[in-house]
């Protein structure tokens, strides 16, 4: 086990080194200087000059890269062009809410998921698992943005309800809960319907296994034949596409928040990028993909959890 | 037979699958799949290679044939060593040596109609056009008892038997010296079985093939096999003639191997050899002599030394401390 | 034991599912009740976007504007109605030449910080934004002033080369207030600033919100609002719906398309005046056949610049003249200057001069109403027959690339800040500026004459003079047709009075209650 | 003796794309107590679905359409799933022919056996586990009390196929049904195996249905015979008189497909047609 | 003998079965779901072939006279945009748009998915190393990969189609790498191997074919997430570029006007869950004909 855990920290480290540079590399290439930006369309030539000069952008960018990973071995992500902030302190007034969201979307998710295709699969074709199966199709096919807005105006504006945006009560109170059920639910309905669609055919291929045809021979009830002997077997699968699917819910943390107007990373990433602020670029993307393997590694662990066939040695 | 120079010989042959585990998955283990296998088979003949699963006798098989990178040790195809030799030199010994499957249902590929399948071999080998290809398939499909119209169809349009003819068909069809028929009927119901292995000894001595004919199933082997190899744990136990082997049984793990075969004669008494516990997994590899954890004779000595390769009459030979 | 663990697992899973929903019941309950926003004596203001930074040297976007606005102060200020100069921090003013202004600074003044506002602050703030070091965006703004001179604690004298004209509405820009020296030196004013302002600093939360409160010790009479939060949402549908539900009192900047929508919230103010912002259709000059005065006058007579009005429900209006009515320099008579919008002719002098099917790409920034301005002149140029293909880029890439001169036609505009006719036609128009922000690279010698000396003239009258010459000539000349002259707008809660937008689109907080 | 099972005219259809198909078509037969019935068939001869129909387990396409099955004078065709969860592993147990994946994967050895008792005897899990250590001793497995606490991929095919048949003989059912629990092992455990079962049909004195297709271990385990070609009975009989004297033409192949390991005149396959086998009908 | 009698009786004369496509279409058609979903693909194919003969305007034809008008008025079937354009021209050329952008997309996806996945699950010397780059595209969210991708190539339609292509790259690999190690295992592989065929013969005749199954699957789920992430990125602004009909951009545009003209977001917004829909679902039951246990764990 523990012997995963130092080979996944060393790939992930070598992966983040692959991600940095291809996005350093992609970010100088891409058209859209940062001093324009910063300097507005009033900005003379020389003003730019001078910003470029004082962000170090007027070196080679094989310097500049050999720079930025000296700073990270120093533990410094450098600064946001735009702002001056340090990277780290960016992220971090951030990263709190991103993680809020994610994680509230992804218990919305399993929950809704594991629970519609779990009582689809046992009533297989009938009007239950007809409709669960609708709605989990129609959960994966409706983009999130227009989901997010559609909530606003019925929950927000027309009900009032629930808050519009934005994440500022603290995650305890009642006022930090509801300001996160509608993000929560625009970020997590594409994954309750995938981890539904999953749970559905793991439990079906589950229920046809032999093994649950010995316990049916053993006089096992139908409940816990379901809840005990099928469930955790159908979960193996299910854990899977919880985890690959995280990097999707991830992604989707950019447009829900800006929806939502959650300062979060997600719009952090997408200002930056519109901005050209590289470091803060480099310092989302790489604390995303870091997040991204660190999920997938709890989601093997929980893997040797559920099934005692896996063992990493 | 004992001066002629055989069709294939196996010298010392050894094929390890690594283990790899660590941080840098470096090789930690070996599991020993052929140990120290060395052998003749002669033109014309068919040697039996039995032994229980796990016993190595696939995977000696596939390493004969190339598809598995041999460890240790030589191949001999008609005292030419195939080992190193360029791929176009190798490409017209695999013409020469060719193989059955055991599954009829995984050794067709399923979106080839049969024709297809078999011309396969024509255009890898030869030069003929597409038409005489056409016409030595159907010609084939005659051959192994089918009809020429079988031509056209995918493999889920036939039985299990058919498939395996199919099977045939494409291991004869370049005029190989040597087949090897990996559990070749094993998954067949006996009816069927039965037709086959008539159908391959005909084929036999139509065609002067040899035969390595490897199975699980000794009432098969007895009838089919001139020569018969028993393997236990990647080595070679007890080689001799097929009634050496069943008359004369003497490792103690052919004995038990033998008296465990249900015979279809009821109220027989049963004298079962009872041999304690279970196959050792082959990644934890016993020391000295490998049957020593379930043999009844074992004694100290079997657990330190690796028994000597002997030859107890003409033909037959055992390996044991104490027959 | 395998087993116990799964069950304490399937009973975390099943608690979890109560907690929800037992929370969002308890929630949904109770919510109608919660009455939305703060006391009457708060406000929340929310824009698209953050403030790059609360320095006002250091920052210059109209966000971070809005903020420091509140907290720092000008030597002068301009009236939100009437745009005429009027002292703040400073008392009064002479020029004994034309290059030398002297400034009597009010005393007893404090920064928030406690430190005493006198020449000195005024000398280092202006310093620090000429000092090339610092990189100040808006060090243009000063860039005549040659020297700052400390006469006595309360007197600064400020030098020039040359006369300069916009003296006093360079020095009423927001980027021209004064910092506290103290403050700045010791930390970083772009995160803690320190004005003189009717507000203090209290917290900025990067990329979610800034809140201020009331400066207690104000200079003039404190502030009636004792909070103000200035909170990013970045989707204005989204705004607006907080504005709808009470979660934000006050929106500014309203998009056209959105207008109906928020002037049919009952609760919600809409607020619209005349602004000086100018939006424009651009021809590359240093491209054929844009370079062709006859090609620009064909597309001048092809825009129906009342046609796209039209679609703005209100906001914006056509005027010909580049300098817009509400900007110094304006003159009724260049209204009517231009080109009028005429098919017949404009598809004559197409044919005329073999422009015909002449394929144009109009490079177009995915924001603000560049979009629809495009997609209508496409629409019209099609129809005098030319071919025009709208390239879209966002805004980095469409910065840079203009800045290059990639382009043939594109669409920009311009805030006027300080309201001053040469802070609009010597950086757009004036040739010392091709490369940077002449993004037409219009060259016109007669017409840079004109605008230098409406720069260095203090004689106001005969500025404005000038610059109405210069503003015909620009016109006749169409490096630019004008698309329209912006209005400024905000929307707010009825319960918030005291709220003006000047035409530059700058508000200030001070005289802002709530009932 | 006591008649235990009695199958009547059983009809057992499977609904497949190509419409109703008939597995078993009205077939009858007895088991007494302590007697083996095997019943042998090529693929596709239907003995699968017998054993399956008497257990009640067939999968959701199939359905007993006709007949009856008694066991002993208790009517179990037409019992609701309740009813018949009561006689599972209580009074009827079966053991499969796939060791590797008849075992739940994700739960103990101990568990899975423990599970018939708790079930059907109430027992709490200290006493399950007390019977479940002497079960696994009975079907000869070393070390039982470790062996609990292990899953089922720590242990070898043949000591998976004990653990079966452990569990299936947890509450000493009256009639245990084997569907080719030796076919997928190798001969020399298949012979442990078969010795087992027999054993322990001795000294439990239950009736055995055991359905394989190798004549050698009917040979071997039968005290009865019941030949099956195309879902229905061609011949049944006590053992000798099917392989001493078989009548049907069916049972004579079958018997004369099977090479004897000790016979060494050569003529095994004289009789065989080389040609000529029917296409897959699936 | 006898016994040969006997087991030849009952020979049934092979008859010649239907082709495997047309068994798959049968079992397909059979799931209610996919039936509606092949439908309403159908019409959206017959929308995007016959677009200009459905249409009495251009999609890009302004009438600025005529702005914001509701379904059916003025005989515009389903109203007017804000700029007078004709909002089922618009739709119906959209369809055209969505279909393309998801067609070429999915199969430039496709041909780097395919060769990398074929050569990774092939040569497993190559293996770890080509699944380290695949798990390096993994790693990044799809949505912001495909940023990256627009920021460095410009915001263009044919640039959303090859981001989206690089961002189907990594899956489509996983998933043909996954059957090639299965269908690799299969002894009529080796068959052709011990017949002496080449390597890429073996993988082109005879791995790729039986792979088929998952990438069709994989490809109809993936043009559902292809036309749903470009309409993400239009709502970004990052993908189609007004005037052009795509949906995404159209619903971006219509939010705007969420009040005064619903329908402008609304129209496009169900056109996209429908395709989507649609193409799901014909997954799902093309996964379900051609085998229900095919891991696609995307």
């Amino acid at each position: 086990m523990i012997g995963l855990i130092v080979r996944r920290f060393l790939q992930l480290v070598l992966l983040l080194l692959g991600i940095s540079f291809l996005v350093f590399m992609s970010m100088h290439i891409a058209p859209g200087d940062p001093a324009t930006i910063i300097g507005g369309p009033t900005a003379s030539a020389s003003d730019l000059e001078a910003i470029r000069n004082d962000l170090g952008l007027d070196r080679p960018v094989i310097v500049q890269y050999a720079d930025y990973l000296g700073g990270i071995l120093q533990g410094d992500f450098g600064y946001s062009f735009q702002t001056g902030q340090p990277v780290t302190d960016a992220i971090l007034t951030r990263f709190p809410n991103t993680i809020k969201l994610a994680t509230a979307s992804m218990i919305v998710a399993i929950i809704i998921g594991i629970v519609t295709g779990i009582v689809s699969a046992i009533k297989q074709n009938s009007w239950i698992d007809l409709s669960s199966t609708t709605f989990a199709l129609a959960g994966v096919s409706i983009p999130n943005f227009w989901l997010g807005t559609m909530l606003i105006l019925v929950f927000a504006v027309n009900l009032q309800w629930l808050p519009v945006g934005g994440l500022s009560a603290p995650i305890y109170t009642i006022e930090g809960m509801k300001e996160l059920i509608l993000p929560a639910i625009t970020l997590g309905t594409a994954s309750a319907a995938l981890i539904a669609r999953m749970s559905r055919s793991a439990m079906l291929e589950v229920i046809r296994s032999d093994y649950i045809r010995t316990a049916k021979a053993k006089g096992v009830k139908p409940r816990s034949l379901i809840w005990i002997h099928a469930l955790r077997n159908a979960m193996i699968p299910v854990v899977t596409v919880i985890g690959i699917n995280f990097g999707g819910l991830l992604g989707g943390t950019i447009i829900t928040e800006q929806v939502f107007a959650i300062n979060g990373i997600g719009r952090l990433m997408i200002d930056a990028i519109a901005s050209r602020d590289f470091p803060i670029v480099q310092g989302t993307v790489l604390l995303v993909a870091a997040i991204f393997v660190l999920v997938n590694l709890i989601v093997d662990l929980i893997y040797a959890f559920i099934d005692p066939r896996i063992t990493y040695n | 037979m004992g001066n002629q120079q055989p069709l294939l010989e196996v010298k010392d042959l050894k094929k390890y699958f690594p283990i790899k585990s660590g941080i840098l998955q470096r090789t930690k283990a070996n599991v020993k799949a052929i140990e120290n296998v060395s052998l003749r088979v002669y033109e014309g003949e068919t040697l039996g290679i039995v032994g229980e699963s796990g016993c190595g006798k696939s995977t000696f098989g596939r390493t004969v044939l190339g598809l598995e990178k041999l460890t240790n040790g030589s191949i001999l195809f008609r005292g030419e060593n195939i080992e190193g030799l360029s791929d176009r030199k190798l490409k017209g010994y695999k013409k020469d040596m060719q193989m059955i499957f055991q599954d009829p249902f995984a050794s067709l590929n399923p979106r080839q109609r049969i024709g297809n399948a078999l011309e396969e071999a024509f255009i890898i080998h030869t030069d003929l056009s597409k038409k005489d290809r056409e016409k030595r398939v159907r010609e084939l499909l005659v051959e192994v008892g089918l009809e020429e119209e079988h031509y056209d169809r995918y493999p889920h349009e036939f039985s299990g038997g058919q498939r395996q003819r199919i099977g045939i068909a494409r291991a004869i069809a370049l005029n190989p010296s040597l087949i090897i028929c990996d559990e070749a009927v094993s998954a067949l119901d006996v009816s069927v079985q039965a037709r086959i292995i008539r159908l391959l000894i005909e084929l036999q001595k139509k065609y002067k093939l040899t035969y390595m004919f490897i199975s699980h199933d000794l009432g098969v082997v007895r009838h089919m096999c001139n020569r018969v190899l028993v393997m236990y744990l990647g080595t070679m136990v007890e080689l001799g003639s097929s009634d050496q082997i069943y008359k004369n049984p003497i490792h103690p793990y052919t004995r038990a191997l033998l008296s465990a075969i249900p015979r279809p004669v009821p109220g027989r008494k049963k004298n079962h050899i009872k041999l304690e516990g279970d196959l050792p997994s082959a990644s934890n590899y016993p020391s000295g002599c490998p049957f020593h954890t379930r043999c009844p004779l074992a004694q100290e000595h079997c657990k330190l030394k690796v028994p000597e390769w002997r030859e107890v009459e003409e033909g037959h030979f055992v390996a044991c401390h104490e027959v | 034991m395998k087993n116990k663990n799964l069950f304490q697992f399937i009973t975390f899973l099943l608690i979890t599912v109560f907690v929800v929903v037992g929370c969002s019941d308890k929630s949904s309950s109770k919510s109608g009740g919660t009455s939305n926003g703060g006391a009457p004596s708060e406000l929340t203001y929310a824009s698209t976007s953050d403030a790059a930074g609360l320095s006002p040297i250091d920052t210059n976007d109209s966000v971070s504007s809005n903020v420091t606005g509140q907290i720092y102060e000008t030597l002068f200020t301009q009236d939100p109605k009437t745009l005429e100069t009027e002292p703040l921090l400073a008392e009064s003013y002479e020029t004994p030449d034309d290059n030398t202004w002297v400034i009597k600074l009010r005393e007893g003044i404090t920064f928030h910080d406690g430190t005493p506002f006198n020449a000195e602050a005024v000398k280092y703030t202006f310093e620090q934004i000429k000092d090339p070091e610092r990189a100040a965006p808006r060090a243009s703004l000063l860039a005549p002033i040659e020297s700052i001179e400390v006469k006595d604690e309360y007197t600064v004298v400020l030098k020039t080369k040359e006369p300069y004209g916009p003296m006093l509405a360079a020095l009423s820009h927001t980027n021209a207030a004064i910092v506290s020296p103290a403050a700045d030196k010791e930390g970083d004013i772009g995160k803690n600033p320190v004005g003189t302002g009717p507000f203090v600093f209290e917290k900025w939360v990067e990329g979610d919100h800034v809140t201020l409160k009331r400066n207690e010790d104000y200079w003039r009479e404190p502030a009636e609002l004792e909070k103000v939060t200035f909170k990013v949402v970045p989707e204005t549908s989204t705004a607006i719906s907080m504005l709808e539900t009470g979660e934000v009192q006050f929106i500014d900047a309203l998009p056209s398309d959105q207008l109906p929508r928020i002037e049919s919230i009952k609760s919600v103010k809409v607020q619209k005046s005349e602004g000086t912002r100018v939006s424009y259709l651009g021809f590359n000059m240093e491209k054929a056949p844009f370079n062709e005065l006859e090609f620009r006058q064909a597309v001048a007579y092809g825009v129906d610049q009342e046609a796209y009005v039209a679609q703005l429900n209100g906001l914006g209006t056509y005027n010909e003249s580049i300098i817009g009515p509400k900007v110094f320099g304006y003159n009724e008579e260049a209204k009517n200057e231009g080109y009028p919008f005429d098919k017949e002719k404009a598809k004559e002098m197409i044919k005329e001069n073999g422009y015909s099917g002449e394929k144009i790409t109009l490079l177009t920034a995915n924001r603000d109403n560049y979009m629809k301005m495009a997609e209508i002149v496409q629409s019209q140029l099609t129809e005098i027959g030319l071919t025009v293909e709208i390239e879209t880029m966002e805004w980095a890439t469409f910065l840079d690339t203009a800045r290059k001169g990639n382009y043939e036609m594109t669409f920009l505009g311009w805030s006027n800040s300080t309201a001053d006719g040469s802070e609009l036609l010597y950086p757009n128009l004036h040739s010392d500026n091709i490369g940077s922000s002449n993004y037409s690279r219009y060259k016109n010698e007669a017409f840079d004459k004109l605008v230098q000396e409406s720069r260095s003239t203090v004689d106001q009258e005969v500025r404005k003079e000038k610059l109405h010459e210069a503003n015909i000539m620009a016109i006749k000349d169409a490096p630019w047709i004008v698309m329209e002259h912006g209005t400024v707008t905000a929307a707010y809660d009825k319960s918030v009075s005291g709220l003006v937008v000047d035409p530059t689109g700058k508000w200030s907080l001070y005289n802002v209650s709530r009932k | 003796m006591e008649r235990l099972l009695q199958v009547e005219n059983l009809v057992t259809q499977y609904k497949t794309a190509e419409g109703m198909f008939s597995a078993v078509q009205g077939i009858s037969f007895t088991v007494e107590k302590g007697e083996t019935l095997c019943i042998v068939g090529e693929s596709g001869s239907g003995k699968s679905a017998t054993a399956l129909s008497i257990m009640g387990l067939l999968p959701a396409n199939g359905k007993i359409t006709e007949g009856s099955i008694r066991l002993k004078k208790d009517e179990l065709v037409g019992k609701t799933e309740e009813q018949l969860q009561r006689i599972r592993g209580n009074e009827i147990s079966m053991i499969f022919q796939e060791p590797m994946t008849a075992l739940n994967p994700v739960f103990t050895i101990g568990f899975q056996i423990r599970e018939p008792l708790t079930i059907h005897r109430k027992m709490s899990k200290k006493e399950a586990t007390l019977v479940s250590i002497e079960l696994l001793e009975k079907v000869g497995i070393p070390n039982p009390k470790e062996k609990l606490k292990q899953f089922p991929h720590e242990l070898s095919g043949g000591m998976r196929q004990r653990v079966m048949i452990a569990i299936a003989l947890a509450c000493e059912p009256s009639l245990l049904i084997a569907d080719e629990p030796t076919t997928a092992l190798d001969v020399t455990i298949q012979s442990q195996i078969l010795d087992l079962i027999d054993d322990l049909k001795e000294q439990m004195g239950m009736g055995v249905v055991f359905v394989t297709h190798d004549m050698g271990v009917v040979a071997e385990i039968a005290d009865q015979v019941m030949v099956m070609y195309a879902g229905e009975v061609v011949e049944m009989g006590d053992v000798y008189s099917i392989f001493n004297n078989p009548k049907d033409p069916y049972t004579k192949g079958l018997l004369a497909a099977v090479p004897n390991v000790d016979d060494d005149s050569k003529n095994w396959l004289q009789g065989v047609n080389i040609h000529g086998e029917s296409t897959a009908s699936s | 003998m006898p016994a040969d009698v006997a087991f030849n009786e009952k020979n049934i004369t092979p008859k010649k079965k239907e082709r495997y496509i047309v068994q798959t279409l049968k079992r397909v058609l059979k799931n209610k779901l996919a039936f509606i979903g092949i439908i309403i693909i159908s019409i959206q194919i017959i929308l995007a072939i016959f677009a200009p003969i459905l249409t009495s305007y251009g999609p890009y034809e302004q009438n600025l006279a005529v702005t914001e008008l509701g379904i059916g008025e003025e005989g515009h079937i389903l109203g007017t945009d804000n700029y007078g354009r004709d909002m089922w021209s618009r739709l119906v050329y959209g369809a055209r748009i969505s279909l393309i952008v998801g067609l070429s997309s999915v199969a430039l996806g496709l041909i780097g998915g395919l060769t990398l996945g074929l050569l990774a699950g092939f040569y497993r010397k190559i293996d770890g190393f080509v699944m380290r780059i695949v798990d390096l595209l993994f790693a990044f969210p799809g949505i912001l990969l495909a940023m990256l991708i627009i920021a460095m190539l410009g915001t263009s339609l044919v640039n959303v189609v090859i981001a989206i292509s690089i961002w189907s790259i990594p899956g489509c690999a996983r998933i043909v790498r996954g059957s090639v190690l299965s269908i690799k295992k299969q002894e009529y592989i080796l068959a052709m191997k011990s017949l002496g065929a080449s390597d890429v013969r073996i993988m082109l005749k005879h791995i790729l074919p039986n792979c088929t199954a998952p990438i069709i699957v994989f490809a109809t789920m993936r043009m559902a997430t292809a036309i749903l992430s470009t309409s993400a990125l239009s709502f970004l602004g990052l993908g189609a570029q007004p005037p052009t009909p795509e949906w995404g951009a159209m619903i971006a545009a219509g939010q705007d006007f969420m009040w005064n003209a619903p329908h402008m977001s609304i129209i496009p917004g169900i056109a996209i869950m429908l395709t989507v829909f649609a193409f799901n679902v014909v997954g799902d039951g093309l996964r379900d004909a051609l085998d229900p246990n095919m891991e696609l764990d995307l």
